[in-house]
């Protein structure tokens, strides 16, 4: 029981990491790998308006979310769209989105450690034991688990309830196609891009309740995001959610039961596994 | 061979035996550093591109085998000696190379590259997890007699290695075979390739590569930590000078590796402070300014060059 | 091929007119390099223990008027860092381009143990004194044997884990804790070597390791470990951690309800972002390093870190970077800036530091503090290779 | 020579071909026709071994060839093209050719490959393009190339996807001139083909498909009379 917990909890907190990957991978196209920075950002605000303006971490959604859509809108409508534009197929688009976001990652490592500091950032926000079948569990961790089933609630019923979430589906299936059917492609891959980038800096703002971060740690987030989208399959928003579960559920049965020394090992393990079995993903559509 | 053949490959002997005078020269101390930084990327970034030129897939396993290799000579060394550890480590990345190849080279695209990623990290944990159960410290300490001048001319070897290797393949029918697949993978079925037998001989090649790489560079490292020696950073860079020099053209990562890592240096040296920023906008200006890669830009070069004497 | 050459040479000629060229007359300032991370994995370490201090000095040095060499002149000092973003080749390439491109009269030793051997070759090739401040081995001898202008002042592994042993079983005798202990550690390189050192030591003290496991570098969720460790009802709890794990486990540890009289992990319990985060409930908690406090020595370095940089210190490393910066700025001022003289001077004389009286023994220092505890706010030094000034340890309160 | 037994294929939820059986003898020229998506190109990527069929056998010469890769059943002496042109677009002209003459049923190298290769492209009228790069070539001349790569590598059986489909009057003489020779220097031909002129005069014959099924077979005067092949191809197309 208290496996199946602590496995649910720490895969909320793997989606938290993941979501906003797969709108940006799935649907915009563009394998992001400055998206762990932009995780890292969202976590600095929230650091800074709890220790600064000593308000609660989460009052800080209302600045880095919208800032982190924005950003990320500009991101792609003036450094990404040409990439999309001069790429020839989609390999291509791949190559070049690798290495231009490569290069972002950089850049956001550098500007935040510039205002940041180089230095761990780290506080206490609702570390208190919070009691489910009685055991103890962390109830920032618990909040966070709460955080992401209500943003993969509302993607969800984003994605399926709204004309923009067929728009984005169907954009995620095929942008060709979708362009034909007289949906706004570079708009609407734009539109999906920020989201995702707002999606991303919000769960770092939750994560920051529990997880000591530096400037330099995002490429962390954003091998373990890369990991669970693909596992997942790209562009489906509940692969991601269901990948991040598996392996959150996975690494706590490994460390509790066999080894904490081999958790990771396991969920790559798993990772390579599923990949073999299933090459397009727990969801995804086999591609021809 | 040709005689145009002949001449280049004793330009490049040549060009490799004044190179190996470098160490040689008053004060080469950082030159010779910055050399063995370059000689190691041109290694790795050019039998990455063996592999990788051909046939499109974008391998991020560089690590993996990189750290195998230093792993292999700190558990060994002190009872191994030395050349032979280097040829175990050979060995290591070639046994590792054939078991990923065979499972993992239908994978296309990007399930490709993410699982290079994730079995980079796979081998980490393992090695590390040995490493704290079974080998404990040692296996952290390379005390050596080996100078940065000897890992110079090793790495300098590997890299006369790689290019030869390089020139056999793409007079083989394997280095044929190669670009048929990179071109069509179906019509090199139907022509009667045996595309996965070719993909993995390459990949095999460029595993040992890398882990003989890594191997080289342990001496150097002193003490060899799981996060360094299987930094992610080490196989995107690889990925990256590869791409901007050119993949598809044996010398294509050298015009990457060498102009890349120059500016990397001046960045890091001048800009101390905001090397990290400016490594980062040097890069996007890259990738937004040279497209094709610097081989694409010497070869339209070349190109307009040739027609312009044509009409002339 | 052989455009390889010649953009080899143009590489060089490029470089060479690019970087800064040194040339020393008399009233020059002295040069003083420094690299260290500030970027990657270890980034964060040393933006709190390494780069405030050698701020800080180079602050205080030319405040003074700079460094009063023998013949009664002053001299500055000025600073030249580079980021060597946690690559060990990018430290060797570093030290390369300070000793031989900027032309720098004394070069501040990197940061960490792996990077400091990586660089210890280049600093012994060109003579350079290198106080490795925040390397931890148990290599020690073999290595000041094999490269004599090294200089070690943090401790060894071994005595680390004797440490903590030593402070359990004081514990133990004052009949506050039973000998059982819960151990983990990080499977990085510092934490697999303490381990492997305390499993033997912990056995030989009389202490039960009823529960042993590693964990990676980068694990996300330690509550596993925390749950495992607190089910093998241990009476010690001993954690060979780093700085992010090490505020994971501890805040795990308050929640799942790891109550132990005796509460150990390893880096970054000295740093001020622990009591930062944890605020009283850290009381009695054991961590690698401490200070005494009490020296007015230690008061003023405090205060004027924290002037100077606008940050605390850390009470393990950071006050010992200080340290042997200091012991380079004495050594200076005795001999001047002949490296040969300043090593050999280094050898042999006793530096009055922030950290008391330091004297090499074979190039490294012998007398360091291991253990320290958190009581009533401060860290402080508890257990030590024959100190003066520990406190006596407690036991750690309920969270 | 070549066996077809009650195969079947199917994608997904869609059944393209079904329970379909025919043989093509020795050294004749059999044309696989019918109505546009009647499962004609399925039958040559299930023989070339392009897919691997969800049902039934198929043998060469005895040989079960069913679950062989498509590399082996090249090397055993089939050769193919494909009906949306696949020509090796950064390879020249001749390299193209020599592909098949290396790797195919013949197994070249070096000058041996290079000649022979060169013969081929002379054979299809292409000597003139020997250096030149693909980009510059015209669709007929790709379409020339590819055929010239499936001679290189001295087929016993050549598979035709629409080969024919395209060529202007002139060209379409031409064409057929040449499959005719390949016959008569042995080799077995099998025909996708829209061309009634072509399947009239080349082929012993036929069989006709249509919605995955055979639906009749026989020589071309006979099916092209059937009442239920008149009736699928007006049914669906009115050819």
């Amino acid at each position: 029981m208290d496996i199946l917990i602590t496995g649910i909890l720490l895969g909320a907190t793997y989606s938290l990491i993941a979501m906003g990957l797969t709108l940006q991978y799935g649907v915009a196209r563009i394998m992001n790998l400055a998206n762990g920075e932009m995780l890292v950002a969202g976590a600095f605000g929230a650091f800074w308006v709890f220790t600064a303006q000593q308000a609660s971490p989460f009052a800080a959604a209302l600045v880095v979310v919208p800032g982190a859509f924005a950003l990320n809108w500009l991101i792609y409508r003036y450094l990404l769209r040409p990439l999309v534009r001069r790429a020839k197929n989609r390999g291509m688009l791949e190559v070049d989105s690798i290495l231009a976001t490569f290069g972002m990652s950089f850049v956001l490592v550098g500007i935040m450690l510039m205002v940041f500091g180089g230095g761990y950032f780290t506080y206490s926000y609702l570390a208190e034991p919070f009691e489910i079948f009685g055991s103890p569990f962390a109830l920032n961790r618990v909040v966070a688990c709460l955080v992401a089933v209500a943003i993969s609630g509302l993607l969800y019923w984003g994605l399926n309830g709204t004309r923009t979430g067929m728009a984005l589906r169907a954009l995620a299936v095929d942008p060709a196609a979708a362009g034909l059917v007289a949906i706004d492609v570079p708009r609407m891959s734009a539109f999906s891009f920020a989201l995702g980038g707002a999606v991303t800096a919000a769960g770092g703002i939750v994560l920051s309740t529990f997880l000591t971060m530096d400037a330099s740690i995002g490429v962390v987030f954003t091998m373990k995001a890369l990991i669970i989208v693909i596992m997942g399959g790209v562009g489906d928003v509940r692969g991601a959610i269901v990948a991040a579960l598996i392996l959150g559920l996975a690494e706590t049965a490994v460390a509790s039961l066999i080894d904490p020394g081999l958790t990771l090992a396991a969920a790559y393990l798993l990772f390579i596994l599923v990949l073999l079995l299933r090459p397009e993903g727990l969801f995804g559509r086999r591609q021809s | 061979m040709t005689r145009a053949e002949a001449r280049n490959l004793a330009l490049a002997a040549a060009a490799f035996a004044l190179l190996a005078f470098l160490p040689f020269l008053k004060d080469s101390g950082y030159l010779l550093s910055v050399s063995v930084s370059i000689a190691m990327y041109t290694v790795l970034a050019t039998s990455w591109a063996l592999f990788s030129g051909p046939t499109h897939y974008i391998s991020l396993a560089t690590a993996a085998f990189y750290g195998l290799g230093a792993y292999v000579v700190a558990a060994g060394i002190g009872t191994i000696s030395y050349p032979l550890l280097l040829v175990l480590a050979g060995i290591a990345g070639a046994v590792l190379a054939l078991a990923v190849g065979v499972t993992t080279l239908r994978l296309s695209g990007v399930y490709f590259v993410i699982f290079t990623l994730g079995l980079a990290e796979l081998i980490r944990q393992v090695v590390t997890w040995v490493q704290n159960n079974l080998t404990g410290s040692r296996g952290m300490y390379v005390l050596t007699e080996i100078t940065e001048r000897i890992i110079y001319w090793e790495l300098l070897g590997l890299a006369a290695l790689v290019y030869l290797v390089g020139w056999l393949v793409a007079r083989s029918r394997l280095g044929f075979a190669l670009r048929i697949i990179g071109n069509d993978e179906l019509v090199a079925a139907h022509v009667g390739i045996n595309s996965a037998a070719a993909k993995l001989i390459l990949f095999v090649i460029s595993g040992v590569f890398a882990a003989v790489v890594g191997a080289v560079m342990a001496p150097r490292y002193t003490y060899i930590e799981p996060s360094i020696a299987y930094s992610p950073e080490l196989s995107f860079q690889v990925v990256i000078m590869a791409l901007i020099g050119g993949a598809h053209r044996l010398w294509g990562p050298l015009v990457g590796v060498i102009p890349f890592a120059l500016l990397w240096e001046l960045i890091a040296a001048r800009f101390p402070t905001q090397t990290v920023l400016l490594l980062g906008v040097a890069f996007l200006l890259i990738v937004y300014f040279i497209p094709h890669g610097v081989v694409g830009r010497i070869e339209s070069a070349l190109e307009r060059l040739r027609r312009g004497t044509r009409r002339g | 091929m052989y455009r390889r050459t010649a953009l080899k040479l143009a590489a060089a000629a490029a470089l060479a007119g690019a970087l800064p060229l040194g040339f020393t007359h008399a009233a020059d300032p002295i040069k003083i390099g420094a690299v260290a991370p500030k970027t990657g994995p270890l980034a964060g370490g040393a933006a709190i223990t390494h780069w405030p201090n050698v701020q800080l000095w180079v602050h205080q040095v030319n405040e003074r008027g700079g460094l009063r060499m023998r013949d009664g002149s002053r001299r500055k000092v000025e600073l030249i860092e580079y980021d060597d973003r946690t690559n060990p080749g990018e430290t060797i390439k570093a030290v390369e381009r300070l000793a031989t491109q900027d032309k720098v009269d004394f070069i501040v030793a990197p940061y960490g143990t792996g990077l400091n051997l990586a660089a210890a070759p280049v600093f012994a090739k060109y003579g350079y004194p290198q106080i490795a401040c925040t390397s931890v081995t148990d290599k020690v001898p073999e290595l000041t044997k094999r490269y004599p202008s090294i200089f070690f002042t943090l401790g060894t592994t071994t005595a680390f884990a004797n440490s903590v042993a030593e402070v359990l079983n004081k514990l133990r005798a004052e009949g506050k804790i039973g000998n059982r202990v819960a151990m983990v550690n990080v499977a990085d390189a510092f934490g697999i070597e303490l381990a492997e050192a305390a499993r033997p030591i912990f056995k030989t003290a009389g202490l039960e390791i009823v529960y042993d496991r590693s964990y990676p570098l980068g694990t996300q969720d330690l509550s596993p470990i925390v749950k495992g460790a607190r089910a093998a009802n241990p009476d010690a709890f001993v954690a060979w951690s780093y700085p992010p794990d090490t505020f994971a486990i501890t805040e795990q540890s308050k929640i799942e309800g790891l109550n132990v009289k005796a509460y150990y992990t390893a880096v970054a319990t000295a740093f001020p972002a622990y009591r930062g985060k944890f605020g009283k409930s850290i009381e009695g908690h054991l961590g690698a390093g401490g200070v005494n406090l009490d020296t007015p020595e230690m008061k003023a370095y405090l205060a004027a870190h924290k002037k100077v940089t606008g940050k605390d210190a850390d009470y393990w490393a950071s006050p010992v970077t200080y340290a042997g910066l200091q012991v380079l700025e004495q050594a200076i001022e005795a001999v001047g800036t002949d490296r040969k003289a300043v090593t050999e001077y280094i050898k042999k004389a006793t530096f009055k530091t922030v950290m008391g009286h330091w004297k090499f023994v074979n190039q490294s220092i012998h007398e360091f503090w291991t253990v320290g505890q958190w009581q009533n706010g401060l860290f402080h030094g508890v257990s030590s290779t024959g100190l003066p000034g520990a406190k006596p340890v407690i036991a750690k309160p309920g969270w | 020579m070549l066996d077809i037994q009650s195969v079947a294929k199917r994608f997904g939820g869609l059944l393209a071909v079904d329970q379909l059986s025919f043989a093509v003898r020795e050294n004749e020229v059999l044309g696989l026709i019918g109505p546009n998506g009647s499962g004609k190109t399925t039958v040559l990527n299930l023989i070339s071994g392009a897919f691997k069929p969800t049902a039934g056998d198929i043998y060469l010469d005895d040989r079960l060839i069913t679950d062989r890769p498509a590399r082996h059943i090249a090397r055993a002496g089939v050769g193919r093209t494909f009906q949306l042109v696949r020509v090796l677009p950064s390879l020249t002209v001749l390299e193209n050719v020599m592909a098949g003459a290396v790797f195919g049923h013949k197994r070249l190298w070096g000058r041996e490959a290079r000649k022979y290769a060169e013969r081929q492209l002379e054979r299809v009228g292409m000597a003139h393009a020997i250096g030149m790069p693909t980009a510059a070539l015209t669709y007929i001349d790709e379409k020339r190339v590819e055929l010239a790569r499936a001679l290189a590598s001295d087929p016993r059986v050549l598979l035709l996807d629409e080969w024919l489909a395209g060529l202007n009057p002139t060209e379409l003489q031409t064409g057929i001139a040449l499959i005719r020779s390949l016959r008569e220097e042995g080799r077995t031909v099998v025909l996708v083909e829209h061309v009634m002129d072509a399947i009239r005069s080349l082929c012993d014959r036929c069989v006709v498909m249509s919605g995955g099924v055979k639906i009749a077979e026989g020589t071309p005067a006979e099916t092209l009379a059937d009442r239920e092949v008149i009736r699928a191809y007006l049914g669906d197309d009115d050819a």
